[in-house]
């Protein structure tokens, strides 16, 4: 197994008097996604903004390459190769594709003894990293974000976050509002940034999504670590039930699981209750 | 002759006689061919650079006479000199003085003085009688209203008697209980005070009621300029006077003298012509109520 | 269930800050001013400043919570006052047609502002600051062409005097005292007491979601913006009546008073948060720093320094307590 | 099969030149839940919107129980039992959970000769109606709603519409920002408030949330009604297509399933690409 | 892909509305008041209000594209005067020791409006109106208790009184034109072409994704508010060098017109749109409303009237431009 990227060793996290992380441990490895469970509350966004610079932890260490670092801001953390696409937002509604994909990073040339931003460089580069995502649709790097339909704009941030992300790429709950072809789409562009060999962050709420994807889970409950397993150590409905923060999930698993199962054969419409 | 008038911020009373005094002026000028424009300052917020924007709009215009009040002499001389230097004549009127006008060049000057204003008004609440003078000043830091208020100071100084101003903060600019309440919160608190004077006519309105309020009877009021309820409260017995600058006068003296100089080659001997500071008190009330029916005065 | 009428809960509502501030307040005055500003003719001094701003201040606050802005009112004072001074002064008119012109101009401004609020996505601080400089430009102008002056003298008797523009109380308290207080109790109920005040609480909160939950938000916006243009109109008709006068000038203080009022009070300048006793309270704090100034022997220059440092002293307060309403919750949240 | 309680019949729906639903034709039952399927920006929104009387169909006929209606504003549709749940919003973060149950139909009572907002009877059925979802850390309705969770808010404005909804209750993706015992929460609701003889209409991006609710299924693509089938007559791959706008989604499918068979019997880590 | 230089991406750019209400000004005035006020003289007469205005305007601006208000300036423009008129004027020291002093303290106030911007989550507009009171109050209350007087005279000779006061092109045209010429240039560059234009377009846009993108949004606000109040000590430094004299009084107006200049200039009030460009022009619109009216036989009484709806109509022609410009999209959307 190769050397973790980006490690955290027994971290802390509170928020004045309320304790939100609790001692977690957790490794992220080249070419491999390791992705964050549970439930509303539980803590994965927290971890996320730790990651990230957005927050300092409050105790504990966190290492790149063995290496402790500390990151004072966002800018760092994406100084280090950590590229993020936040839960909510990341994108200007009333900024063109050019610029939204390259905000904070704009990228420059010299004209004359002045260094200006380089308008045509940022709009090529933000379509053809959108398009290279599947979404041919935007071929105007000066259209405006808020013109672009929820899916698109989600592509565009994960593709920027790609774009930038050297070699941690962090993606929070990236497929909630999408649609199925979509969330496909994002799904398969995880697979494209694990392949390129980052490593990669992953949170979802859908557990066919998770598995589609993940190499390695963590299931935080309540700020800690719950469990901590690879790809095929558990079965789907265990990873439900820690997704669930640990209960029994079985009476709508089950029911859902005996319609799937009955699906395949067409069976009868059920009985309406009037 | 086409002549330019600058003259002061369109809701204020006061340059409503002006423009009265312009008005009628302005037919003599026409019918020898010429033409009057009133600039006018659309508020005091950012005075003097205001003024001598307008002054520099008159000279854009090429016009052959120009009327200004010179507020701030500081600021606009170089542009009066610019103007006289490109051939225009200047009467200066309602601020600047005798040796202002001979010093810029100016053909004369026309008007009262603020200060002397309120130098008569000190004197007039000293000659009755009055020891400790309240100045309400509710545009505490402008030139005009500093210097009636100084004047107010110097004249009751010289009666032997003393004066101290009261600077209200803008949140209470146009708040006329918040004015009343000052003054009266102040006549409680300083029971030696026995006049009040305002920096506007609007002013004494409130001032009356704070007075009023007071319960003291001793207090008598004073303005700066009138309206028609100050002319009815010196009509009624409660104010005593206000300070009459008679600005109908200064602006159609002012135009007319100009009008004349240029189209005809006249020149006044009397340098300066002075139209005031009068005193409006109930012994010329009835005479001033028929000038107000009139819109003159 | 946690009892509402706990310290905790009491501290957690809107008006708290608002309540401390004006404590703070009297007894700094009370220290440096001795206490005549507590005494009747004091306390009348900051009653009357407070009741004219007050019965403009609330339906500002209104709107702040449901999350607009108008500024117009500063060119609805004198409006409303030269309408009833020039139909029943200049032309001498019964002063009830003048009442009833100035009011119906503050329906009319209203329903203007509200309609273009709502027809255009433009913000109502930019609608209104357009409706203000159209209104002062319609005052000064039509004055001046109908009366040939900037200043108009009006004379009321009889009952309109007493209603709208007298003292009692010893000569000492403005009626609009009495409207202020009728007033503010009404809006009390209105808001806090009677299902619309939780409309404009929710418009505040989240348009979209307010008018999904059918809630009439259009007809509540336009509502909101005739009453407070229309205050403004009331305030400007009974300062005449009372001064038997109206300029053209003034009224323009009235803004920046009535917002600061609101914000000490307690309001969300974004909207959806705030109470009508805290605009109250705010109303009071802002009249007695405006005038216990003249109880004290503080150089009267310094006054606007003191409004300004309360201003913000103020807001940082309620800052705080909005923070502890919304991080209450009955059990401390956290692991373990 | 019981008669329908609210049909739409060839209803257009365009903003300006934009035309967004074409032709929809679709009956909801009483006790029965229709699934509204679709890729992100297919109308499934602006339907729930035509529904609740946000906005107006362009042409086309809407009837309740048979006969023609129209809503001129969301307060008539409420009034003709139509509940909705919007995608976005709906909760008021500065207000009291009780003011905020009741927002628009605030009860009240008579106190002398005032009609008063009923501040004690609004909180406790409030807190009632939220409890009875099995939401039992909420036991104060001042509460501000600020405080409460993602999936404590969604579960207030369901019971909101739930407790308000006679008749229809629509939910426009209930589940998107939910984690799994959330997201099964909802669909506990669902099934519960089809029971007591309500129809549902359930919008959302999940295949397995659809089928473990709906008894219909309708699915848009750009904006046309593309599918329209009962419960058990298609497959969940053909679903999923349909979904996706009717591609083939097989690649990604195949991997997910290729995993869920092999995760039943803990096969070995997958090899990783470094 | 579509060229940018089409008619139609011109029309969709922040200030298109702001260019078509400058013509349609220059073309109602150029009507009405004949075209002296497109020559020179004329020219200059416009000019030297806007230069004035203009140099606040955009960094005002920029604190709107950025989501934040800053009302302060109008207490900074009398403050920046007094400054130099009390140091170089009453005391007699050097100007340039008046000059830095006045600069230094535009720069200290912008320091204390945004460090309270950013530490509280009190809203700017609340924040800066009450540095504007406080300042207020700290120019009368010090000018006073220093030269006991509110009016201070200044008379500056030599290379700064070339530099920041005087005359140039025939004695007509203020070098506080040049001033505005070069640093709206220097605006555009570092708005449109450096990188740091972007950081403040993506503030206004959502504040808290552009920190998570790497941006210092803290230091960007407070160098925003320093830029705003500096700009404003600066404008009001040179006008007491360029009228030899300052007052204490004056500058509030600079609140609203430079926020009417800003709006008409097409930015978004909510901030993430606008241009430098745009605010140039219109500043330009404001001045030749604010000064056309003197070229033309209206009854001046009239020009608050024209100006509040010259804002109105403005600002909604900048509403339809904003639309356009977000519902563009190369292909139609909807069915079939
Ligand atoms: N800045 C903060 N101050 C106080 N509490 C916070 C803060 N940020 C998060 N929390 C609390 O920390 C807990 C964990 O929040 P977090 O956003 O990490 O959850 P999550 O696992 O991402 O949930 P979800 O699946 O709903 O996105 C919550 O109880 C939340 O209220
Ligand atoms: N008010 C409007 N004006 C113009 N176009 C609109 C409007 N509302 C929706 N649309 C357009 O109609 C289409 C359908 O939108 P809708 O919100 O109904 O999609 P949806 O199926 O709910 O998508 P999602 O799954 O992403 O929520 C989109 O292209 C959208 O841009
Ligand atoms: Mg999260
Ligand atoms: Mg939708």
């Amino acid at each position: 197994m190769p050397q973790a990227i980006l490690s955290l060793k027994n971290i802390n996290k509170s928020f004045g008097p309320i304790d939100v992380l609790h001692d977690i441990n957790l490794e992220v490895r080249a070419g491999e996604v390791l992705c964050l469970l549970g439930d509303n509350g539980a803590g994965k966004s927290t971890v996320i903004r730790l990651l990230s610079g957005v927050h300092k932890p409050t105790s504990g260490v966190m290492a790149m390459d063995g290496k402790p670092v500390s990151f004072a801001n966002p800018r760092e953390a994406a100084d280090h190769g950590i590229a993020t696409v936040h839960q909510f937002g990341g994108t200007f509604p009333l900024m063109s594709v050019g610029r939204s994909f390259f905000v904070g990073r704009e990228p420059t040339k010299w004209v004359g003894p002045f260094k200006v931003y380089d308008r045509k460089l940022a709009n090529d580069t933000a379509v053809k990293a959108v398009q290279s995502f599947g979404i041919t649709r935007i071929d105007d790097g000066d259209r405006l974000v808020g013109g672009l339909s929820g899916g698109e704009r989600q592509a565009l941030a994960i593709a920027r976050a790609v774009h930038f992300g050297a070699r941690v790429l962090i993606l929070d709950e990236p497929t909630a509002a999408l649609g199925v072809k979509q969330a496909s789409h994002v799904l398969r562009i995880v697979n494209e940034a694990k392949r390129r060999g980052l490593a990669v962050i992953f949170i979802t709420h859908q557990v066919m999504h998770a598995m589609a994807v993940g190499d390695h889970f963590a299931v935080l409950i309540r700020g800690a670590i719950a469990a901590d397993f690879r790809k095929g150590e558990k079965s789907r409905e265990e990873i439900t039930d820690l997704m669930a923060g640990g209960e029994q999930m079985a009476e709508l698993e089950a029911e859902i699981e005996s319609y799937m199962a009955a699906g395949e054969g067409h069976p009868e419409p059920a009985k309406h209750v009037h | 002759a086409t002549i330019a008038v600058v003259g002061g911020s369109n809701d204020d009373a006061f340059w409503n006689l002006i423009k009265k005094g312009i008005d009628d002026a302005t037919p003599a000028v026409v019918a020898n061919g010429g033409s009057v424009n009133y600039l006018r300052l659309q508020n005091y917020d950012n005075f003097a650079p205001d003024v001598v924007q307008l002054i520099r709009t008159a000279i854009s215009q090429k016009v052959d006479g120009l009327v200004i009040p010179n507020w701030v002499p500081e600021a606009e001389d170089p542009a009066i000199k610019d103007a006289i230097a490109a051939g225009i004549k200047v009467i200066l009127m309602n601020a600047g003085g005798a040796d202002k006008a001979r010093e810029l060049g100016a053909i004369n000057y026309v008007g009262s003085d603020e200060y002397v204003a309120g130098q008569a008004g000190g004197t007039y609440f000293a000659s009755h009688g009055k020891k400790h003078v309240l100045c309400v000043n509710t545009l505490p830091g402008a030139n005009n209203t500093e210097a009636r208020c100084k004047g107010v100071t110097d004249g009751m100084v010289a009666g032997g008697g003393a004066a101290e101003q009261l600077p209200l903060p803008s949140t209470s600019f146009g708040d006329p209980t918040a004015v009343a309440e000052a003054i009266k919160a102040t006549l409680l608190k300083d029971t030696t005070i026995d006049g009040v004077i305002t920096i506007s006519a609007g002013d004494a309105d409130a001032a009356a009621t704070g007075i009023q309020q007071s319960g003291i009877t001793t207090v008598s009021l004073g303005s700066f300029d009138m309206n028609a309820a100050g002319l009815a409260r010196i009509k009624g017995g409660t104010q005593t006077f206000a300070i009459d600058q008679q600005p109908y006068l200064q602006s159609y003296l002012a135009v007319s003298l100009l009008a004349s100089a240029i189209d005809f080659g006249t020149s006044l001997p009397t340098y300066p012509v002075l139209t005031g500071p009068g005193i409006v008190d109930a012994a010329n009330i009835e005479a001033t109520l028929a000038g107000v029916e009139k819109g003159a005065r | 269930m946690q009892s509402s009428f706990s310290p905790g809960a009491m501290l957690r509502r809107p008006e708290a800050g608002a309540f401390l501030g004006l404590l703070a307040v009297m007894i700094f005055f009370g220290i440096f001013g001795g206490l005549t500003f507590l005494q009747p003719a004091g306390m009348a001094s900051w009653m009357n400043v407070a009741s004219n701003l007050g019965v403009i201040a609330i339906p500002v606050g209104l709107l702040m919570i449901a999350g607009e802005l108008d500024i117009s009112v500063g060119a609805m004072v004198p409006f409303g006052a030269m309408t009833v001074a020039v139909i029943s002064g200049h032309y001498g008119l019964p002063i009830w047609f003048g009442i009833a012109a100035a009011l119906s101009f503050g329906v009319l401004i209203g329903l203007i502002n509200g309609y273009m609020v709502i027809r255009t996505a433009v913000p109502s601080l930019i609608v209104t600051l357009g409706t203000l400089f159209a209104v002062q430009g319609v005052v000064l102008g039509l004055t001046v062409l109908i009366t040939k002056s900037t200043s108009v003298a009006l004379s009321t008797e009889g009952a309109a005097k007493t209603i709208f523009g007298d003292f009692f109380f010893g000569g000492q308290v403005q009626v609009m005292v009495l409207w202020w207080l009728a007033i503010t109790a009404a809006y009390i109920f209105f808001v806090h007491f009677s299902r619309f005040g939780n409309w404009i609480f929710a418009m505040g909160g989240d348009k979209v979601s307010a008018r999904n939950a059918g809630i009439p938000t259009e007809r509540m916006t336009i509502l909101l913006f005739v009453l407070s243009s229309t205050s403004a109109a009331f305030v400007g008709m009974c300062q005449a009546i009372l001064y038997n006068s109206a300029q053209v000038a003034g009224g323009q203080s009235f803004i920046f008073n009535a917002i600061i009022s609101v914000v000490v009070g307690g309001v969300l300048l974004t909207g959806g948060f705030g109470s009508i006793v805290g605009i109250f309270f705010g109303t009071i704090t802002f009249a007695i720093v405006n005038q216990g100034i003249y109880y004290t022997d503080f150089d009267r220059n310094w006054s606007s320094l003191i409004i300004g440092i309360l201003l913000l002293v103020a807001v940082l307060m309620n800052n705080t307590f909005r923070k502890m309403a919304l991080s209450y919750s009955p059990r401390k949240m956290g692991v373990k």
